[in-house]
């Protein structure tokens, strides 16, 4: 059951982009589709669960002093596998993903993880932490992705939606930068505005 | 002192790992991201030039030497016989270089296309340079055609507002002309 | 009231009243109230019962200064917060119709030959205000001595003025002297038809200044004559180097040191209505409002708004029993129609405010942060430098209550800095 | 003492008599003329829009404070002046959803989400305008050329900054300065009725509801980078008048700059601000790919307000620290 929590809790109290406010850059940049924001979820999960399971094992061998160090390392080390196997095997997510999975190294998620969670607890619990804290960041992303892709193009993973009249005139607003941040700033509010009577 | 060894040991351990793991990985996959990358970026431009080819241009690749430089070569065939053959060219824009795909038919020497690989020209005034409407203008010209814009005494029409750009381009294509005959030579030769 | 110049382009004016107006002198009140700024009940050393003379120390040894302003009983001790936010010790006196003077005032027939320790003690002793700081040993740099009212709507000075002119160059020697001012200033406004007589220019410099409110708060012209700060006793100690003495005071320290009495009638100007005839009285300090009005036939209308000391700066009652004290200057009555409501909008940033504020303040910001209780911002933008003249109030298109959230933010930072 | 019936508070006890709504109202009168020359050129359609995106602006206000559990107050007419100002700067025949949406994001997310009335640090309509402007599909609609090319108004129907971008100061000798100053332009609404937009801007600053030091500044702004443009390249760059007659430098100047909450209240930070977004509206002009800066250079640069608005003479006074009473040293403390 307490294991079980450490996955569930990044699905909804820990949710990354909107109760942590944390690794805003990539969810901002790379939600212009659907499809990419599951892309960079997957890319997140995968390096977020093994950089936890790594930091967990050797949080007792690392030294204090040089543990950011370390962790860089170990998750940058992940990074580099992740861009070149999408590089390799899916390119076109590559394309559209760009510079920012190398910056998934600096993603304050996964650092954040390792320091605050993976450094302190056992494999299993870190293992289970980084999939939920990556399933929560990968659904965040997809949610709004979805959204501004669906309003900015009217496609949903690329699949036409809106009718042929409102593609071609979409609010492709919401594609850009700014959209990205007023999307963001909306799905928050109506998170704190549902979330509200529970908290107070 | 020994905490500082440690730290060393720990340290540099965790990083030599690190780094066996990703060249192991690199070797493994290195060969497959180069295909991705021609098939995925210069593939298709290579595609749209050589558009009447029926047979896989991108694994009909080879590597030629011109004057000393290596040359990326896509040849693409009707039937079983050479029809024509595409490369890369550069010339300075007004943000950077534009790369350009240059296509020939080797029959009657003639352009069969040019695509724009990549530039770094201002959005929206520059960047027509990639249009279709300002391509489309150079397929079946001979290599003797003035690649400059009229109004430096050329046969090219300039983009009103990306003059320089579209000087740009020209450049490319000059500097792929110049190149044509060895090319053509070497490519036959073998 | 204000004038707005070239269709509002160019800031309010707010004129102050030019013309002399005659003085009517009120009967003495059945019974006065006397208040006691920042004192308690028990720093007072009379009782219930006892009889008091006109003059006489009420405070009890040793607690300073407290006098007496009629002769007659002592009916009530009692305390009062006001709405300054100081407490206030408060002393009613059932009057007798004739005064006995307290003998400890002695009169000084000769001015200019008695020593300046014994004029400024005597000076203090009748009963005149501001002189907390001089007593205490402060430099005096600048003595500007001021005939101009600090509130439109008030003709105390321009009648002083147009009296007793000749009484004038006689206390400027004198306060000189006590005070050894290096640089003495006479501000006369400038459409004053009259001006003091007989003052040579080694002894007074005569200023014309504009008429025009806020130029006559004592903050103001110590800033603009004297180049300095208003000399005044804080907790820190002493602040400023600039003494600000009314006409009325000083041509009153003549009068009071050669008859050897204390300072006891005050001049009031009365105001009912708007554009109506400013009337002028002379009362007893200490005589509640409601006597005021009632001798001038002004009904106070229920839901109205009684104002002591001017429309801008002044403060509004919630009893017409408030009494008269040395430095009331003007009654104003209010119809509830006239009143000014304030209302809780949010400030739209016009800076209307801060163009007006003869201090330079930031108004507009001061407001919001006061508002929303982040008062060392309030701090860092200067609010102690508030000198709380209203014109923030009084030109605001969103009606808020300004001088109310930066006095209120004053009061919090000066809590805040004499707590540390 | 025993209370009587009284009004208690705080001075001021007078008051000038100023409201919110002076501003509002006043804007909305001084543009009149802007609006009466917009629909006289291009007829209902421009009533359409003009009356579109006031009534979505108005609605969307009245909606969200709802929402947001305050107040309603759209009766001061900011909502109105945002609107208007937005459609003003739109050619006639926008879609009405185009206005409908841009309207309806500069009041909800670039008003009332910081606060309402006062505490935007942008002018909803410049938001407004910008969403537009930088949806791509929807652009062509902001295109003068491309939208008005059914009108034909008996002078040029060349947007003329459209025509600086293309072929410089060559293409635009065909402009009459004068005749650009009497509003003879392609442009928005309201926007390329350049005499009346200033005839209503000289009124707002008689009446001083807008401060002189900003517009002043604005238009010496644009003269003075565009002499520097023309310094270096005569024949890409147009001159200084030519600037001030086109696209929206005029409105921008006297209306859009001059938003209450998002320009600086000093008068070194107004000086400061119009200066910034003259220059800044000429060199978008000359290096963007928009044809007309002045929106950007007014979002741009209400950014920089609360910086600007330090430019101020200071207040601190500095108390003497140590005094001497009765000789002894007291701590006077310094105040700041």
């Amino acid at each position: 059951m307490s294991i079980f929590k450490e996955f569930t809790k990044g699905l909804w109290q820990e949710l990354p982009p909107f109760r942590l406010v944390l690794g805003l850059c990539p969810v901002l940049a790379v939600t212009k589709s659907a499809t990419n924001g599951l892309g960079m979820g997957l890319a997140v999960i995968f390096v977020l669960t093994w950089s936890n399971i790594l930091v967990s094992a050797l949080r007792k061998v690392i030294p204090r002093k040089v543990r950011i160090a370390s962790y860089i390392v170990i998750i940058a080390t992940f990074v580099v596998i992740v861009e070149m196997a999408t590089q390799a095997f899916f390119y076109p997510v590559y394309e559209a993903l760009g510079i920012f999975i190398p910056l998934i190294v600096v993603n304050c998620v996964i650092l954040g993880r390792a320091e605050a969670f993976a450094s302190k607890n056992g494999v299993v619990a870190s293992a289970l932490d980084g999939l939920g804290i990556g399933a929560g960041f990968t659904m965040s992303l997809v949610v709004l992705g979805g959204l501004r892709e669906l309003i900015g193009a009217g496609t949903l993973f690329d699949v036409e939606i809106m009718s042929a009249a409102y593609r071609s005139h979409s609010f492709s607003f919401m594609l850009e930068a700014p959209g990205a941040f007023i999307c963001l700033g909306v799905l928050l509010a109506i998170m704190n505005a549902v979330s509200a009577p529970s908290s107070s | 002192m020994k905490e500082i060894i440690q730290m060393i040991g720990v340290l540099s351990l965790i990083s030599g790992v690190c780094a066996l793991a990703l060249s192991g990985f690199r070797a493994a996959t290195a060969e497959r991201i180069e295909d991705q990358i021609l098939q995925n970026v210069q593939g298709p431009k290579v595609k749209l030039v050589l558009d009447k080819a029926d047979n896989d241009i991108i694994n009909d690749r080879k590597t030629i030497s011109v004057n000393g430089e290596d040359v990326l070569l896509f040849i693409g065939k009707k039937g079983a016989e050479p029809w024509a053959i595409a490369y890369e060219s550069t010339g300075g824009g007004f943000g950077g270089d534009i790369k350009v795909m240059v296509g020939y038919d080797i029959g009657n020497d003639t352009l069969t296309g040019i695509q724009i690989i990549s530039h770094k020209e201002t959005p929206g005034i520059g960047s027509k340079i990639a249009d279709d409407q300002f391509t489309k203008f150079f397929k079946g010209l001979t290599t003797s055609t003035k690649f400059t814009t009229k109004p430096q005494g050329g046969d090219v029409d300039a983009i009103s507002g990306a003059t320089y750009s579209a000087r740009g381009v020209c450049e490319a294509i000059r500097n792929s002309v110049e190149i044509y005959p060895q090319v053509k030579k070497q490519m036959q030769s073998q | 009231m204000g004038l707005r110049s070239l269709f509002g382009a160019l800031p309010p004016r707010i004129p102050y009243w030019a013309e002399a107006v005659p003085v009517e002198s009120l009967p003495l009140p059945p019974k006065a109230t006397l208040l006691w700024r920042e004192a308690s009940p028990g720093d007072v050393g009379v009782a219930v019962g006892d009889s008091v003379q006109t003059g006489q120390n009420l405070a009890r040894e040793g607690a300073g200064l407290f006098m007496s302003t009629v002769t007659g009983t002592v009916e009530e001790i009692n305390s009062l917060r006001g709405a300054d936010a100081v407490e206030y010790a408060v002393v009613g006196i059932k009057t007798l119709e004739v005064d006995s003077y307290d003998s400890s005032i002695k009169s000084i027939e000769d001015l200019a030959s008695a020593s300046p320790e014994q004029i400024l003690a005597m000076i203090v002793r009748a009963g005149f205000p501001g002189f907390d700081a001089v007593v205490k040993g402060a430099t005096v740099e600048t003595l500007i001595v001021s005939a101009l009212d600090q509130e439109p709507l008030t003709a105390v000075n321009p009648q002083i003025l147009a009296e007793h002119a000749g009484d004038v160059s006689v206390g400027i020697a004198m306060l000189t002297r006590v005070t050894g001012a290096k640089k003495v200033v006479v501000a006369i406004p400038h459409n004053s038809a009259h001006t003091a007589h007989g003052i040579s220019a080694d002894q007074a410099e005569i200023v014309k200044v504009r008429a025009i409110y806020p130029n006559g708060l004592p903050e103001i012209l110590a800033k603009k004559q004297g180049g300095g700060l208003l000399l005044k006793t804080d907790r820190n100690g002493t602040v400023g180097n600039t003494l600000v003495v009314s006409i009325e005071h000083l041509v009153g320290m003549v009068s009071c040191l050669r008859e050897g009495r204390p300072f006891v009638n005050k001049v009031v100007t009365c105001c009912d209505k708007p554009g109506g005839e400013l009337k002028n009285i002379l009362v007893r300090i200490g005589t509640p409002v409601s006597m005021a009005l009632e001798n001038l036939d002004v009904k106070l209308p229920p839901g109205g708004k009684l104002v002591i000391n001017g429309p801008m700066h002044g403060y509004a009652c919630f009893s017409d029993e408030q009494p008269m004290t040395a430095t009331s200057d003007s009654i104003l009555v209010q119809n509830p129609a006239e009143v000014h409501r304030f209302e809780n909008t949010a400030c739209i940033n016009c800076g209307k405010c801060s163009a007006v504020c003869p201090e330079k303040l930031e108004v507009n910001l001061l407001g919001r942060f006061s508002e929303y209780d982040i008062f060392d911002k309030c701090a860092e933008l200067g609010v102690e430098n508030c000198i709380e003249c209203g014109l923030c109030v009084y030109v605001c298109p969103a009606q808020r209550p300004l001088l109310h959230l930066l006095a209120h933010a004053k009061l919090v930072v000066k809590e805040e800095t004499a707590g540390k | 003492m025993k209370a009587a019936d009284l009004t208690v508070s705080t001075g001021s006890h007078w008051h000038s008599g100023a409201k919110i709504t002076d501003f509002s109202y006043n804007t909305l009168l001084a543009l009149v003329p802007a609006i009466a020359m917009g629909m006289y050129r291009y007829g209902v359609s421009a009533a359409g829009v003009i009356g579109t995106a006031m009534a979505s602006a108005m609605i969307a206000e009245a909606a969200m404070q709802k929402l947001l559990g305050k107040p309603v107050r759209i009766a001061d007419g900011s909502a109105a002046v945002s609107g208007l100002l937005l459609a003003l700067l739109l050619p006639a025949n926008t879609p009405a959803y185009m206005v409908i949406v841009a309207s309806v994001i500069g009041i909800t997310i670039g008003k009332l989400c910081f606060g309402g009335l006062g505490a935007n640090p942008l002018s909803p309509a410049l938001v407004g305008w910008a969403v537009l402007r930088i949806t791509k599909p929807w652009a062509g609609y902001l295109d003068f050329d491309l939208a008005l090319i059914n009108y034909d108004l008996g002078f040029s129907m060349q947007y003329p900054l459209a025509v600086l971008k293309a072929s410089g100061a060559l293409g635009i000798q065909d402009f009459n300065t004068w005749n650009l100053f009497l509003g003879n332009q392609t442009g928005g609404i309201g926007a390329s009725a350049i005499v009346c937009v200033l005839g209503g801007g000289l009124y707002m600053v008689a009446r001083g509801l807008v401060r002189w030091e900003i517009p002043l500044c604005f238009l010496l702004g644009v003269v003075i980078a565009s002499s520097l443009f023309r310094l270096v390249d005569s024949a890409a760059n147009a001159d200084p008048l030519f600037h001030i007659v086109t696209g929206n430098v005029m409105i921008g100047a006297l209306f859009l700059s001059t938003d209450n909450s998002s320009a600086p209240i000093n008068r070194w930070g107004m000086v400061a601000f119009g200066l910034c977004c003259g220059m800044m509206t000429v060199v978008l002009r000359a290096w963007s790919v928009y044809p007309d800066g002045v929106v950007f250079a007014c979002l741009l640069m209400s950014l920089f307000v609360p910086l600007l608005d330090k430019l101020r003479a200071s207040t601190i006074v500095v108390r003497p620290t140590n005094v001497q009473i009765t000789g002894e040293t007291v701590e006077g403390g310094t105040s700041s």
